[in-house]
């Protein structure tokens, strides 16, 4: 490895991955991933060991650590499982914004239950036709009376079937605001989104909002302030992503390994051919680079060095190894690598869909771009 | 670039195809994707419409035409990609198996069958210890007196669960020879000690009837053998050539239905104001994609015209399988990359055609073994 | 997997271009390389053997032979990676603007000796400030009378040394439309005002005299315009079809001759024990290349045919020129990888064909240009 | 950056950074590279400064750094130039293996005056036929009353044409050994191998042993132990050359980014466009990559893991990089990118020869391979 943890970091790393081998029984999780359902067994208990919001406060039951051990946890459950650890993993999702903006009643309230494993966040930032963009916003909320009153819809609401409340960002007469909503606030219609190519254990939905009412003490952080905390916290949530697609990249690994070491062709281990042995040496590699700016990238960030450069770098990166390394894994299982049983077509799909998760490829260069060229007017041709 | 010369002829058989597949096939695919099963009256119905074995003489029950009209149908069943109704596999990979090498009896009273769709077939080679290394393979067929006796297990068997007949490799035990004691055999279902498994769970091809096969004393008589003992091997790697066509060809249809319909999401979806076709980034990957898709198209053109003339492409066969079902599984990713997110949902078309695409490289031979075939006809 | 017919007569043409190649040609090109020039005795034996415009109707002193002559002529020029006899450039780009838009005097004037290597021509387009954006050209012609005055100055010329012969392109500068104000112009050598710069120092085409051309107070007659005048851009449009045609061919061509050396290599180069070539993860790669070739072979030549029967193939030919080059170069790289340090000795042929060839990715259009040309015909 | 530098690692870049642009004159260079010279008045001034075998001994004229510190040097002075920092950094080639294994005399005599700029060594390693395969060694040396008689032939000697004295891998009756020769032996053939595509100022050589003779005391290291002191030293050579191709790619990037900035065509800069926006986010990317894992790596042998597989990955990747950026760089570039004055031209050539310096890719996969499932037996078809 070309970066060394120090010693609590190995612990956890550790800890993680003892918990997923204890934990994560192949068979029940081959069933949840058909089927699409929430790991709830495994989340509550990975809640009551810590591992939800490791880097939360301590004060509202986080591990006061940092996202370098959160992303080592990723890691280390994708690696396990990658249908599961990414569920498990997103059962944090956006604690981070509340972290950021939330009022100490509000992290009582939203982010300790978070980190507990008692309720689930659905981040609801994006709308229908705009991609990952976050903006024009057409979401809208007026405050009237003491109250905002939402009216919009967003979409790809992360655990949205599944969520008790939702920060939502709308616009409001001082700009883009974050407001907390309930899940059963009248008016407010949860539609889940249905089977999607990957983490299927995570249930999306799309959200309609016909004049939602919440209270005026629900914003999260000062109105206009909502897409620099958005923006802040995708860049968290990317470098915890770039930990999900190492851990899924390791996981299709491991089992190619030791796949090439007992399977026999043409009267030989078919670890001996050297095609296959470069495929290794290749996959190898594309794990330890990813490895060197993942953990790069969180140390940087938990350094205080909050550009978003290097979260989208490993991210961008972590996701195309973790991809070209489940392919190979496909491939070099042959036939069986194509079966739900034999795994690894999962961890493909879930690399897959990880790359899409949030933002694309598109966005995450044009932030890299962004960096090194400084931001020159009209980036798109004429 | 026109390479093969479709007629009028061809163009309303594709017309008459189209227009059956969207009223009597299309609603029924996700059914079959959940069950994993595909009716057998579709299968019927597509012979009775005269999409099975187009190029069957009339004597057995066929039309007699060109091999365009397999390539028509492949097309047009990889635009609905449906892999349950595998009229490829059926029509262009087993069922020659039975016009090129059974006896005449036999083909007069299967052949007509598997042009009604009456009868569905399936070829079973591959073996638990025996992919790749196709001549591994460890079910047995010994002769007693007039009859074979079978034992043994196949799996990966496409048309597994539904499928009337199988034309199956065996070796006889007593040859030591890898290749020399292998012959192929016609096993009908519900023949006594032949018996099937589940439909597979699979990555994608979930309404294909994919499972396992087992043999267990399961006598069969000795005309059932195809052709002569011990010729099995080189009439499977003879077949293999038009098998892999189909493979490849219909990589490259996939590749390029995935790509039209990217194009369309591109052009209807907007980002930052614009259409996001209007992005040069999301022109210069379509383009990169359209480029690929238009040479390897010529490529397989060019190839069913040799294929159809009779010519050895054994070489340029293994470079297509290769080639185009890499493209297709790259495209897959590719356009998903640029559509993002709302595209990897299950009701949009592509997550299927993604999960779908990505066994090509790997059924009818890898892509390794493509090019280890490749590399023996340079004399590497 | 063919596609051209090629006859006896081509390739009895062939044969004796090979042969003339290298008796007459070969021994010399290490010196060509050093001192960046070709002598003009070597422009003059092709023409005399009648290796430059074969097409020309003989009543122009050439041979009126279709275009697989020029096509022949290509690959064989490719095969001994000699850039300083541009020969494709002058009979197929160059000439053809005379050919298609002189005025018959000039046609009998220029024609006889651009056939016989007397003439030797080169296009001028590109400007410092006008690459990629040809029509950004500030060189400008104004009438005055019977003349045309000429000023500017052109760059990256090739055959800029030794051009007796320019086809030129500039604007007249009172028509303020980027494309509407654009002529072309047939400028001599020696004319006064006209002259040259030194021959460019490149990554490769060293035996190319590659310039800069000056135009000051340069005086040509009104008659030396080609076609009418303000049609330039459209006229350069036509012309660039065949021009990239050209590069695409010649990039295969070019990937081709060193894969086949790689080849060769590998066969007989030795480690471990055992020759290069038995090593799997070689044969792996001279497969893959060698499949690209194949595959681009087939378009290449296909749109060669189309070409020849006059289709409008500009996204086909654009697909080609990016896709070609780019393999082209990848090409080379990759057989350097393979081969090793050795092969990276000046004294052995990659490492000219590697810097050679990097620049077809970039003059004729770059591979950019190309792809935005591409997502114009998609409609995008 | 991923991997924070520590104060003297920062001042050692800063002064190689300032040394190579206050010293390296563009239109000098310009034309050694094309007459293909040795900048020997450069090499001189950077010995003199110390720039030569920081990572050698102190006792005799080296700076006693890490290997670390000399990538480092080597990523400043290739980013400046490519081809004059690989001449002025193979000035220092096989230092190491004198270190390694050579006795105070031995060091006196030849590692001091590498380090002061008064000679080059050329390493004889490598024969005719067998590309970079260390055995079998057909060069045999003999020993024959107190005096080692050496016959045989070695080719790719870098700097060969220009050195001092040889360290020559010779079979002996105990075993691989390692001979130091002097240039002027006699019976000893030096023939330059002529120009090559890229580190055009590095003089390579042919040799040839015609019964050679050299002292008893001349042998480095004990016999027998030749081909494991060659090993490592190559280990540490690929860690030095991951330095030369990520200055080689930092430079090409710097040229390109300047030249996007302000060439202009459409009538506007290039660097608005946004396909070439994304490749300089690929490119950008890429550097940081090779620059985590080439870092990590020699960090990781500074701290005594000598394990070869992390410099192959380093050097395997760090190459890959540099020949993608220069690439682009030249593509972006358009045909002043093609012209020798437009430099970017001999970054490309350079970055393409440095990926077959020493070792090939199927070589250095075979180690990365080999660590990763094992030294498997026969690992190529039948």
């Amino acid at each position: 490895m070309t970066l060394e943890l120090n010693r609590s970091q190995k612990l956890i790393q550790k800890a993680a991955w003892e918990f997923a081998r204890g934990e994560f029984d192949r068979d029940d999780l081959l069933e949840l991933e058909k089927t699409g359902k929430f790991p709830k067994k495994i989340w509550k208990k990975a809640a009551d060991l810590g591992f939800i919001g490791l880097h939360f406060e301590e004060k509202f039951s986080g591990g006061g650590l940092g996202i370098f051990d959160t992303l080592l946890t990723a890691e280390a459950f994708c690696r396990k499982d990658s249908s599961c650890g990414m569920a498990i993993m997103f059962s944090g999702f956006t604690g981070e914004l509340i972290m950021a903006a939330g009022t100490p009643d509000q992290k009582k309230q939203y982010l300790e239950p978070l980190a507990l494993g008692k309720s689930l966040c659905g981040g609801a930032f994006f709308e229908p036709e705009s991609g990952y963009e976050l903006s024009p916003i057409r979401t809208h909320a007026v405050h009237e009376m003491g109250t905002w009153v939402i009216t919009g819809k967003k979409t790809r609401v992360v655990n949205g079937a599944g969520a008790d409340f939702f920060p939502v960002l709308c616009e409001t007469k001082e700009g883009p605001g974050l407001i907390l909503v309930e899940k059963n606030a009248p008016g407010l219609i949860i539609t889940p989104m249905g089977r999607k190519l990957g983490n299927t254990m995570t249930p999306w939905a799309d959200l309609e909002f016909d004049g939602v009412k919440a209270d005026s003490n629900q914003i999260l952080g000062p109105p206009g302030k909502g897409l620099e905390l958005v923006k802040d916290f995708l860049a968290q949530a990317r470098l915890i992503n770039a930990g999900m697609a190492l851990g899924i990249a390791q996981g299709a690994m491991d089992r190619t390994l030791s796949h090439a070491k007992t399977r026999e062709q043409f009267g030989r281990k078919i670890a001996t051919f050297q095609h296959l042995r470069h495929k290794i040496a290749d996959m190898a590699l594309k794990i330890e680079l990813a490895r060197g700016i993942a953990y790069g990238a969180a140390q940087a960030y938990d350094n205080k060095n909050k550009a978003q450069v290097l979260s989208a770098m490993a991210m961008e990166y972590a996701c195309e190894a973790a991809e070209a390394v489940a392919d190979e894994a496909v491939q070099i299982h042959g036939g069986y690598g194509y079966m739900r049983e034999g795994e690894v077509e999962h961890f493909y799909r879930d690399a897959k869909f990880l790359r899409l998760f949030c933002s694309n490829s598109r966005l995450r260069k044009d932030i890299i771009a962004d960096d090194t060229l400084g931001h020159l007017k009209s980036a798109n041709i004429k | 670039m026109e390479i093969l010369k479709f007629t009028k002829a061809h163009h309303d058989y594709r017309e008459r195809l189209v227009s059956f597949l969207a009223k009597e096939v299309v609603p029924l695919i996700d059914q079959c994707e959940a069950t994993h099963i595909t009716p057998r009256s579709m299968w019927q119905a597509m012979g009775k419409n005269g999409f099975l074995c187009p190029w069957l003489e009339e004597k057995y029950g066929g039309q007699g035409l060109d091999f365009l009209y397999s390539v028509i149908v492949w097309e047009e069943m990889t635009k609905i990609h449906f892999t349950g109704l595998a009229a490829g596999l059926h029509s262009d990979v087993v069922v020659p198996y039975i016009h090129s090498f059974a006896g005449e009896a036999q083909k007069r009273a299967y052949l007509p069958g598997c042009a009604s769709g009456e009868i569905i077939t399936a070829v079973a080679m591959t073996e638990p210890c025996a992919g790749s290394d196709v001549a591994a393979m460890e079910t047995t067929a010994v002769t007693h007196g007039d009859e074979i006796v079978i034992n043994g297990s196949k799996t990966f068997i496409s048309n597994g669960i539904n499928c009337d007949l199988v034309v199956l490799a065996a070796r006889n035990p007593d040859i030591t020879d890898r290749h020399k004691g292998i012959s192929l055999y016609l096993v009908e279902d519900k023949t006594p000690g032949f018996s099937k498994g589940t439909p597979f769970e699979k990555m994608g091809w979930a309404s294909q009837d994919t499972t396992e096969l087992f043999f267990s004393d399961c006598k069969i008589p000795v005309s059932h053998r195809l052709g002569n003992e011990g010729d099995g091997f080189p009439m499977l790697m003879q077949k293999l050539q038009q098998e892999r066509i189909v493979c490849a060809t219909g990589a490259m249809f996939a590749a390029r239905t995935m790509l039209d319909h990217t194009l369309d999401f591109c052009r209807t979806r907007t980002q930052a104001g614009k259409a996001l076709s209007k992005h040069q980034s999301v022109q210069f990957a379509l383009v990169e994609m359209q480029t690929e898709v238009e040479i390897l198209k010529t490529f397989a053109h060019t190839l069913i015209r040799d294929h159809m003339e009779g010519h050895q492409i054994i070489k340029e066969t293994s470079m297509a399988k290769y080639k185009m079902t890499q493209m297709s599984k790259e495209i897959a990713s590719r356009c998903l990359d640029i559509m993002g997110s709302e595209a990897a949902l299950e009701s949009h078309d592509l997550p299927r055609m993604f999960r779908d695409t990505r066994v090509t490289s790997i059924f009818a031979g890898t892509n390794e073994i493509m090019k280890s075939i490749i590399a023996k006809t340079l004399g590497l």
